[in-house]
């Protein structure tokens, strides 16, 4: 038996990820043009970041977007453990936002800034976009936490859930090409 | 869930390892676990399996057309 | 007409479309000053002609959203509006302000203008578009506090509706950017970085939801289609507008002093900004396809849609040709820049004013489903003559420009000719041009002779209505 | 497959889109102001006959012909290069230059166009020149692409 196709979650978020994809896009084109002209101040400025960081950070991404995506599977069926797996997401992902911040510092107390280099301006753009996103989709999951807390009800409302969920996982999935895009690709 | 979980972590890990132990020329490894793993977000997490196909296939074009463009771009 | 006070909006679209003939009539002096360069030389300088001309502009399209304001918060809100004697003087004050600045203008030379108005307690003249002695700019931000005040009043005790909150939100980020007019330090660079904060942050930012409320409010009165539908559409375009066009300011920000990343920045978020425009126009067309009624103002909803297409054209498609950064080395401050300038005003905000205007006054005038047959016909010849005539000026500007560019900006320093040199060899393109605009200036005799004619479109039969849906 | 769009949604994306960019477009400008612009505008170069400069420029309406640094109107030439175009980038050349330019105004050639006489004082052609070799000493991402402007 077939369901039928659905779209989780609401329309107009699905507008909204569209077009940050977009936008992301557009920067990571950018970035592989600016980097074709000067590879070499690319390079210099890839050897001051902190891979294992990046790494961490990752793995803090995608367990968190795994607990939303169970939590979210759970929460259509009523099942209990929703509102505990999305406070588990925002925890799990503080690893994240804690070790941009950790990096942040450190490069800032070597000197390096938005206009340092080239590099440094997107490294520093596109990780900052980027982390602004996810402190939004902090702020989704508290919401839904919250909200999730409450007993259950017959009028859940799904298309919350699904759409913030969706959100969450866009931010996780511009974060698994920016990161090889950056830390890794040597 | 738990198994798109666990292909995430080894996609992500495995470049990395490998970039560390010296190895060179992982360009399109790391590429290609971009694509797989994006495919796995899309479709599992986002569940756009079960969306309308235009739906899916829009958001599945993304990571493709990054990687594409990333390569096209930069000339690599 | 439903609220009485909704009345208020006649003078206020009366003063705008005279304004607007005058716009135009200096449009047609510079264009001839352009190919003919001593045409009513020294009597009117070009550069006095170019300020009677750009602030005429800006300022009969905010007497045009005033009307618009005016008209239509009260009937969303379902009350009347709270003062329609603040209204009154409100609109006299601006009027005679704006009249005196501009024969201001004409009367006397700019810096005796500045010496008589006291422009070094508080120098803010002699910047692009924001010419106007610095009395009016405050006349213009008293003006406009008193006509938010009256407005927003009469929106908080009624019915909350989006187009009244979009609309709301949008003029009250106009009031608050205006204020940027009064800041302008002896830096030029900070000048004109602050500069934008009130050129483009009004038309690529608050403007646009100026404009999609009046198009989401027409929409709704024209097709019938449901409100919740129409609103969020809304609600989705204007964010479109503002989070590619907040950052996509980034683009005015290329070649003045501020740092190297507002290339990519301005690149980057500009080209997502015909993406808004883009919607408009598939809303618009989606709504009418829609449509649950015939309104037999068949003017109004031409109108309605040309300003979705023109708009697109002019500040999406015209907007992005030259908005990437290697682009626009080459193009900016050419004839490009001035030919998108032209079809995007004329598409975005001339069009919905005239749209806005197009539906309330036969309305206002006592024909409440529109004028006559003959009048509408008119009008319609009015609008494919000035749209037509507008792309035409646009292409020919773009002519100007793409030659402009090739000729004194692609070649090397000693093989580039100079400015002067190059307007010489792009003289045809501006005939054309000028010719195009006569056209134009034909357009809107043939428009506004169309309120001259009598008569009133019948109340339309149910049935067919129903039918269509 | 029925997609669900409500007005809720709508409203939350508008509101929190505006706010995140408005929030990063300040944030932004911070950076620019604080941090970028006073290594790239010669703010320390700007004395008093720069900023008297900068007056005469405005009283005078002169961005309604011309542009600086591609801003302004299109009928005169660019003259945030000026500087380098008419006095080869030395002062005392430039300041001739200009005094001579602005006396010989208008030209009077017929069917040209005219630029008009300001009646400009010493002291103003002084600052006004002063203004414009400022202005040329921009780091403006190397605009425009050749000397013609």
């Amino acid at each position: 038996m077939t369901r039928p196709r659905y779209l989780p979650g609401d329309l107009a978020v699905w507008l909204l990820i569209l077009a940050e994809l977009a936008v992301f896009a557009l920067l990571f084109v950018g970035f592989a043009v600016a980097r074709a002209f000067d590879p070499a101040t690319f390079a210099a400025g890839r050897a001051e970041l902190h891979p294992g960081v990046g790494l961490a950070s990752t793995l803090s991404l995608i367990v968190a977007s795994y607990l939303v995506a169970t939590a979210t599977v759970g929460y259509r069926r009523g099942r209990d453990g929703t509102a505990v797996r999305l406070w588990l997401a925002l925890l799990v992902s503080l690893a994240y936002t804690l070790g941009k911040l950790w990096e942040y510092g450190q490069l800032y107390g070597a000197g390096y800034h938005l206009g340092s280099d080239t590099f440094f301006m997107f490294y520093f753009f596109l990780t900052f976009f980027h982390f602004l996103h996810v402190v939004v989709g902090q702020g989704v999951l508290l919401a839904l936490a919250r909200k999730a807390r409450r007993p259950w009800q017959d009028d859940r409302d799904t298309n919350a859930m699904e759409s913030g969920a969706c959100y969450w996982h866009m931010v996780d999935l511009v974060w698994l090409a920016l990161f090889p895009l950056l830390y890794v690709v040597a | 869930m738990i198994l798109t979980l666990m292909i995430l972590i080894v996609c992500t890990a495995l470049p990395v390892l490998l970039a560390n132990a010296g190895l060179q020329g992982l360009l399109p490894l790391v590429l290609a676990m971009i694509l797989i793993k994006a495919w796995l977000v899309v479709d599992r997490f986002m569940e756009l399996r079960h969306a309308p196909r235009h739906w899916r296939w829009a958001v599945q074009a993304w990571a493709p057309m990054v990687v594409l463009a990333v390569i096209v771009a930069g000339g690599w | 007409m439903k609220y009485q006070s909704q009345a208020v909006a006649k003078p206020y679209f009366i003063f705008a479309l005279i304004l607007f003939a005058g716009q135009i009539l200096f449009g047609l002096i510079l264009g001839l000053q352009y190919v003919v360069g001593d045409f009513l030389f020294p009597e009117i300088p070009f550069n006095v002609a170019r300020m009677v001309h750009t602030n005429l502009l800006i300022v009969w399209l905010l007497f045009g959203f005033m009307g618009a304001t005016y008209w239509l918060v009260p009937e969303e809100a379902q009350t009347e509006l709270h003062s329609p004697l603040l209204a009154k003087v409100l609109f006299w004050v601006f009027a005679v302000a704006g009249t005196l600045t501009i024969l201001g203008y004409l009367s006397v030379d700019y810096a005796t203008l500045a010496d008589l108005t006291y422009n070094n307690l508080l120098p803010t003249m002699g910047r692009e578009f924001l010419e106007q002695p610095t009395i009016t700019k405050i006349g213009i931000a008293v003006v406009a506090v008193g006509f938010l005040y009256n407005v927003g009043v009469t929106a908080l005790k009624g019915r909350k509706t989006v187009v009244n909150i979009v609309l709301m939100t949008g003029l009250f980020g106009l009031v608050v950017l205006w204020l940027f007019a009064f800041y302008n330090p002896s830096n030029l660079t900070l000048d004109k970085y602050f500069w934008w904060f009130v050129v483009h942050l009004w038309v690529e930012g608050v403007w646009e939801l100026i404009m999609g409320a009046i198009l989401a409010y027409i929409l709704i009165k024209l097709t019938g289609v449901d409100r919740e539908v129409i609103e969020k559409w809304l609600y989705v375009i204007i964010a479109m507008a503002l989070i590619s066009g907040i950052i996509g300011t980034g683009h005015h920000f290329f070649w003045i002093g501020p740092p190297e990343y507002w290339l990519w920045l301005g690149s980057v978020f500009s080209a997502l900004e015909p993406l808004p425009f883009f919607m408009m126009v598939l809303f618009a067309f989606n709504m009418v396809k829609r449509r649950r009624r015939n309104h037999p103002n068949k003017a109004a909803l031409l109108w309605a849609l040309g300003t979705s297409v023109m708009a697109f054209l002019g500040a999406g498609v015209w907007g992005f040709l030259h908005t990437l950064a290697p682009v626009n080395y080459y193009t900016h401050g050419s004839q490009i820049t001035a030919a998108h300038g032209h079809m995007a005003f004329y598409g975005a905000y001339v069009m919905i004013v005239l749209t806005i205007i197009s539906y309330a006054m036969p309305i206002m005038r006592g024909r409440p489903y529109g004028n006559s047959a003959t009048a509408q016909a008119m009008e319609i010849w009015g609008f494919w003559l000035m749209t037509l005539s507008m792309v035409c000026i646009t292409l020919f500007l773009t002519g100007a420009g793409v030659l402009q560019v090739w000729l004194q900006r692609m070649p090397d320093a000693g093989e580039a000719l100079s400015f002067m040199a190059t307007q010489d060899r792009i003289a045809l393109f501006y005939w054309m041009r000028l010719v195009a605009g006569a056209f134009f200036m034909g357009g809107l005799v043939v428009y506004l002779g169309s309120f001259l004619i009598k008569g009133e479109a019948p109340e339309p039969a149910l049935e067919g209505a129903a039918a269509r849906a | 497959m029925a997609e669900r769009f409500t007005k809720s949604m709508a409203r939350n994306i508008y509101l929190g889109g505006s706010v995140f960019f408005v929030l990063l477009f300040l944030a932004l400008t911070l950076d620019t102001q604080v941090r970028a612009m006073p290594e790239r505008d010669n703010r320390e170069l700007i004395t008093e006959a720069v900023a008297k400069g900068k007056e005469v420029w405005e009283h005078n309406n002169c961005v309604g012909c011309h542009t600086i640094m591609g801003e302004g109107a299109y009928f005169a030439p660019e003259l945030a290069n000026v500087f380098d175009r008419r006095g080869g980038g030395d002062s005392a050349t430039f300041r001739a230059y200009l005094g001579a330019w602005m006396k010989a105004m208008p030209t009077k050639v017929p069917g040209r166009r005219q630029m008009p006489q300001f009646n400009l004082t010493e002291k103003e052609v002084d600052a006004l020149a002063a203004f414009l070799e400022w202005t040329s000493k921009i780091d403006d991402n190397n605009w425009p692409p050749n000397i013609e402007g």
